[in-house]
């Protein structure tokens, strides 16, 4: 496909120039990717083994409860060959409202998971097709959502509208980083603006709600996706649970708030295991990417 | 005091005819004017100000501010939803729609429209008025106060996180001019979902924030008592705003708060929407887009080492203006 | 007003050579208005006074109670002066299946009512603003949808788009006429169609709906409209209350399928008394006509 | 006579690429070919034939005919329903939306599906993924399959009517292609709530009706046990809706329905789609949106006495030709 080899040129090209591109090759044993290691299901408490739960792609083969896992493991399971071209790698959070200890909280959560931030943007293939790629990392303040994270959903939406590229976004988020007051809230518009420039353009976004995904995230660019799925068994949600449990007493069904749940209300198009989610991306990208072309 | 500020009007007015670009001075000028000391009682005052029970509701304005209302019902979907309201009216004689979140004035008023927090219904409803504003080149004037969006588990079922989220990606595609008035609570994500604007001012006393006080409190600093002092840490002030520039102008109201003198604060709320109504309208749409675009844009605060990349940002913003 | 201007020298000139219009005037006393007397309020069964009755517009002066009223009543109380310029009034239906008795039907609800149709359309001004109106009549087969109905509605909505005039719809239907089969069905498509037409050039569509709406007639354009009003205890819904209660054991709300119902549930804009309909008409074609120029 | 047939299909193909307008001369061959006696039985056996619970519903068809289906769900406003279905499939390689109603095949996914009768939700869901559709240049191919919307309460409250209604507007504006083949019952506003198409197919054993020859019975001729009766007299069988111009083609079936050979029955609905779509795909969206309206348009019978007014009625089919 041409355009492909045009997006390859000027991906190498261009595009390098202009921005700090990291080129990562995750990678079995790759040292980014095992942030916590697991030796017991947390839902149905089978005692796991390591090596054979990495290659159940983190999905216990008991029970296909779907283990929270890092930007990297993610990488490694969808882009081709763990080739990641990453992009706005070097924003940091700053402390706007003089927030006590956010400093230390984000210096520590650096050390904790290697990231510089709750999201990782970049440019990597699915089966061939080049896509732009944002992975939330749950694991890095709770995956909240502050100028950092905001800027850089951003800037990969406007990326993908500006190179005609695909977009996917993972999310994992317990919503906006309320440190960081009312600059986070304006993220949720920032974001949501966003969307408007790939509209616009007729660029598809893939939204993958993956555990858990709750707060602004939802109620912004996680639920404007042309395509939302979702994997089995995640929270995704508005209010947090104990929001709700605490204030308002009611009875909650039980499925409230999982996958099934939004997709049993229509908020969800599919609920994909991990171990075909790449190769349902693939097929939407192409469904959606090549409609006119193939009809020609 | 009160010279200064008319001082400062008159300079504001002269600088908008001359096209000078001393924003950036009145801007500072008026933070300080607005009351320099930052301490606990002052966030917290203007907190307990903003939710005062007496304080102006959106249907209070808008039967001062606009002749011939009639209100509009229904989201033609679900339901409507008695915690959001809109309609149209006449400013000066000129049709523009209304929407807003709305209080119960009493007790029995506040249960039926849920201390106004609006269920999806209520956003979907906006958006609906928005659109037929839209279509038929109405301007639109969204009057925000609500602590947030209704938090139960109805909300939840019917997609309140879809209503907002839709909301918000679509307010910045309406190309018609959209004017934000905070009056009572900004809370959160219910307050933004109508809270995308053009100009988006506030009420002196109103505070717009991304949690309540009580819960940045009791979540963050583990310690419900201390709302108080989440109240000053979080900034929530109309001044706070104003100096972020998340907000372009606060609306005076008369001594003691907009309680004191309804009319008075109609009439402020009145002659901002109208100023600048009368500056936006003629803009060209696509500009229009593109500045309520590039506004909410610059709003965050973060460290980039690499400059080089401003680059390609600027090239993006290159792009917008094409729309 | 110009525009106006325009459409009067237009709609005397141009538009008269190429249909045959028919200018009504209706009056206090015109034959064509009294269909039937009433002597009791079916609502609360007070003894009405039919002088009385008619001075307040048809609604009853204890309850509130709108009676059902012929187009020309509506006429009367909508447009200026009661003058209205009938378009499509020579359209009759025939009967395409074969219908047992379906003729002998239509010529006796003809004869009874002065009527050719469950509809009548045409131009007259509502304070002063030229509108395209068109009105239905449950007296003619209970305001059931036929080819001819639906063939007038779409012609009505066709010439508010081609001569940018606002419409005003008054529904008053038991849903499609069943006796034309497909071809009744197929005016849910043709009108709901023609609504495009209308949102291509900006042209707002009101509907007012009256005692009682439903079937085919509010699943189309009954729902179609820009703002959409309603007359205070209006049936209004889409299946027959026969085909509930008897197929489906459900209890029924209290205000089941009333205005009241509708709007609670998101679909009546506002419910308006008869008595400030015509000034609340006015006041929305207004705000939706001139929104742009006026702010010019 | 299958010689005939085929006789007359290659007539067809042939009358195609030569851009003969032979349609109507075929049109009557046709409807002769399908069988001429118009009498109660032929009515009543093809109403029973639709009903078979053994006949092949949407999923059947969609499994038989597209590679790599997948169903997206929800209408991203209130809930996912069953009885409506969509999705993504490669017809032949090339990606279409596929939207449809879904009756169960058995008693238990019969209940969870409500027989194939949607309610609003699922109306709204083959409305978001048609307009999903269109975005990304996908035609769409509609399989009509109800006898009728859901007629609850809850239909009723969350606005069947609206629904369907908006869907009627919204297909006549879709600038994609859309088939609609009516594959089993064709129940009045339910089935025509997804039934606008560029080209409306039915297979030779469903029916199309404003009402169900029981309905028709107990209604109109006030006796419910002459449904046999209303059925001849509705005319819902494809021959009749061939004859009456309500839809394009008949698509045949094998001999004893549908059921007796599903893979047959959807071979043929496949090449009637492709051969549409194929002729479809190129035409400027102009072009389509005129013709799919035109072709409505046509349809009712009535008397006018005045000819004269078809000289206007020209002229608003012109402006259509700017659209
Ligand atoms: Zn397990
Ligand atoms: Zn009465």
């Amino acid at each position: 496909m041409s355009v492909l080899g045009k997006v390859r040129a000027w991906f190498r090209g261009e595009y390098s120039r202009k921005h700090k591109l990291i080129t990562h090759f995750i990678k079995d044993g790759d040292e980014r990717l095992f942030v916590e290691k697991k030796h017991e299901c947390p839902a149905c408490h089978e005692d796991l083994n390591q090596p054979e739960l990495e290659e159940a792609m983190y999905v216990c083969p008991n029970c296909n409860h779907h283990f929270r896992i890092t930007p990297w493991e993610r990488i490694k399971f969808t882009a081709d060959g763990g080739v990641f071209h990453e992009f706005a790698s070097d924003l940091e959070s700053q402390n706007p409202l003089d927030f006590p200890d956010y400093e230390k909280q984000i210096a520590s959560d650096m050390k904790k998971t290697g990231l510089k931030e709750a999201v990782v943007t970049g440019i990597c293939r699915i089966e061939r097709k080049e896509v732009v790629m944002a992975i939330m990392a749950f694991q890095f303040r709770g995956g909240s959502v502050g100028s950092v994270v905001g800027e850089k959903v951003t800037r990969a939406m406007l990326l993908a509208a500006e190179k005609g590229l695909p977009i996917v976004i993972f999310t994992a988020s317990g919503g906006m980083r309320m440190q960081e007051g009312i600059f986070s809230l304006m993220q949720m518009a920032k974001t949501s603006a966003a969307v408007n420039f790939l509209e616009e353009r007729k660029i598809p976004l893939f939204i993958v709600l993956t555990d858990p995904t709750s707060g602004g995230t939802t109620a912004s660019y996680g639920m404007l996706g042309d395509v939302i799925l979702a994997e089995p068994g995640a929270l995704v949600g508005f209010a947090g649970r104990r929001v709700l449990d605490g204030t308002i007493k009611e009875k909650l069904p039980d499925n409230f708030q999982t996958a099934e749940f939004q997709q049993e209300k229509g908020f969800v198009d599919a609920i994909v295991s991990r171990s075909d989610m790449r190769k349902t991306l693939s097929f939407l990208i192409e469904a959606h990417a090549d409609a006119q072309r193939a009809w020609k | 005091m009160k010279d200064i500020r008319k001082k400062l009007s008159e300079l504001k007015e002269l600088a908008l005819k001359e096209r000078l670009n001393i924003a950036e001075e009145i801007r500072q000028l008026e933070s300080k004017l607005h009351g320099g000391n930052h301490n606990n009682n002052s966030a917290w005052s203007k907190v307990k100000l903003s939710r005062l029970i007496e304080r102006p509701t959106t249907l209070d304005y808008i039967n001062i501010i606009f002749d011939d209302f009639i209100e509009l019902h229904g989201d033609r979907l679900f339901a409507d939803d008695p915690a959001m309201v809109g309609g149209i009216g006449l400013l000066n004689g000129r049709p523009v729609t209304i929407i807003g979140q709305q209080r119960g004035r009493n007790l029995k008023e506040n249960l039926k429209r849920n201390g106004g927090m609006a269920l999806p219904e209520g956003y979907r409803k906006a958006l609906r008025l928005v659109r037929q504003a839209e279509k038929f080149g109405r301007p639109v004037v969204s009057l925000v106060d609500t602590q947030g969006a209704y938090g139960g588990v109805e909300a939840e079922e019917r997609g309140i996180a879809e209503a907002i989220a839709r909301n918000l990606k679509e307010f910045f595609a309406v190309k018609v001019p959209i004017i934000v008035v905070i009056i009572g609570q900004g809370g959160s994500g219910g307050a933004l979902g109508i809270g995308i604007g053009d100009t988006v001012f506030m009420l002196e006393n109103s505070t717009y924030s991304v949690i309540s006080p009580e819960g940045c409190a009791s979540i963050l600093l583990r310690d419900g008592s201390k709302a108080q002092f989440a109240a000053s840490i979080m900034k929530p002030t109309a001044r706070d705003l104003y100096f972020f520039k998340v907000i372009d102008e606060i609306i005076e109201e008369p001594a003691g708060g907009a309680h004191t003198n309804p009319e008075v604060a109609a009439a402020n709320i009145k002659n901002a929407i109208w100023r600048e109504l009368v500056r936006l309208m003629p803009l060209p749409k696509e500009q229009l887009l593109k500045e309520r675009f590039e506004k909410f844009r610059k709003m965050g605060v973060f460290f980039e080492k690499q400059d080089a990349k401003k680059g390609i940002l600027r090239r993006l913003f290159g792009r917008k203006n094409n729309r």
